[in-house]
């Protein structure tokens, strides 16, 4: 028989400054626990919450801590979404924006690698934006075969 | 976990950070630990179980350990 | 020279389901360790989150996991507060429901503790509620001398 697949949810807003990067990421990671992953994949998308929350903080707020950013995390069986989104400035070429080493604010020391690093520990990574509307971006990414195994022991 | 607390509420001055510190610590070990047993990386519950804790907690526990919570601290240890 | 008042806020909503619950305490409880609180008041928030979370998983929505709780917490200096919003069932007699040991549930052998528990964990604690429409629990604590002691230094 088949175990109808478990659904859950739930929606985070917090303002931009960068004492709450570490609040979000615990928050994120606390909710995905029922899941049972292993710590290494806790451990990733921990580093990827961080990245987008540090972009909206810095790029799409430049740091105006009265910014308020939202996260929607959604557990569907063993997939997981992750939702963060800004009202902030927005991003003019995402194409660009994606690229490697790019960043448009090399003066802060920028690594330009926040969406690679997103791109390489999740498995989709959807960028919506739109100049003076804000970002969104949806990590998706479906938990490994070993913690998918553990669940079902 | 238990002990730990009883040992900590002693003593009203100790920090959420330092406790954290430690039970992070005992989460390290217990995952070398099991990771030997099982032959396999542990998943989360599995870690929680051993150590009597929710596996909620390891992971606040955990952040305690990739930076100091509070520049007080920094600048302080 | 004084140092202005730290605030700071985050809102949270998620499902009445009981799995639900230690993310909950947890992400409290990473918020307000901003303020590197002692072992002891961390501890004592944590308790009365679940407390009011079960509450209103238990009474307010009688279980049903439809049901939305939302969580404000608001960091004011050395300030905390914690308010707890159910859209559930409400209380018809507040008064009663504050007496220690009064369960309107006794058959699932609920302690009738949970209010006694908060007014001795908190300052403050605050009920609103109304038959039909829901119950928000506000939450007031002042961070004791001793952390506030070692927050300054
Ligand atoms: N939330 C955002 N709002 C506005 N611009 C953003 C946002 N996130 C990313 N960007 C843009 O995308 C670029 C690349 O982001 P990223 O790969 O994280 O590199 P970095 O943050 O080091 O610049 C940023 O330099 C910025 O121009
Ligand atoms: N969120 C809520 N919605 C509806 N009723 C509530 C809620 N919280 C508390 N109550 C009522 O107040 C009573 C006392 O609550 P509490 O002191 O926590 O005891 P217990 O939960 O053990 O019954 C409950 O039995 C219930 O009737
Ligand atoms: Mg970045
Ligand atoms: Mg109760």
């Amino acid at each position: 028989m088949m175990k109808p697949v478990h659904t859950n949810f739930m929606e985070l807003c917090f303002n931009a400054r960068s004492e709450n990067e570490s609040f979000a990421r615990v928050a994120v990671a606390a909710f995905l626990s029922q899941l049972d992953p292993t710590i290494e994949d806790l451990t990733d998308i921990k580093t990827v919450v961080s990245e987008a929350v540090t972009n909206s903080v810095i790029h799409g707020y430049e740091e105006n801590p009265e910014g308020v950013i939202l996260i929607r995390t959604e557990i569907e069986g063993t997939k997981i979404c992750v939702q963060i989104t800004d009202y902030g400035l927005g991003i003019e070429d995402v194409t660009e924006a994606r690229q490697p080493l790019y960043t448009s604010k090399p003066e802060l020391e920028r690594s330009g690698m926040g969406f690679t690093i997103m791109e390489n520990f999740m498995d989709e990574v959807m960028i919506h934006s739109k100049l003076g509307e804000g970002t969104t971006i949806q990590l998706v990414k479906q938990l490994t075969p070993q913690s998918q195994q553990s669940l079902v022991n | 976990i238990g002990e730990i607390q009883r040992f900590l509420r002693d003593d009203g001055m100790v920090k959420v950070s330092r406790s954290l510190k430690e039970l992070a610590n005992k989460v390290r070990k217990t995952k070398d630990e099991l990771s030997k047993r099982l032959n396999r990386i542990p998943t989360l519950h599995e870690i929680a179980k051993e150590i009597g804790i929710e596996p909620e907690e390891i992971v606040f526990a955990q952040e305690a350990n990739r930076a100091p919570t509070s520049i007080h601290e920094t600048v302080y240890e």
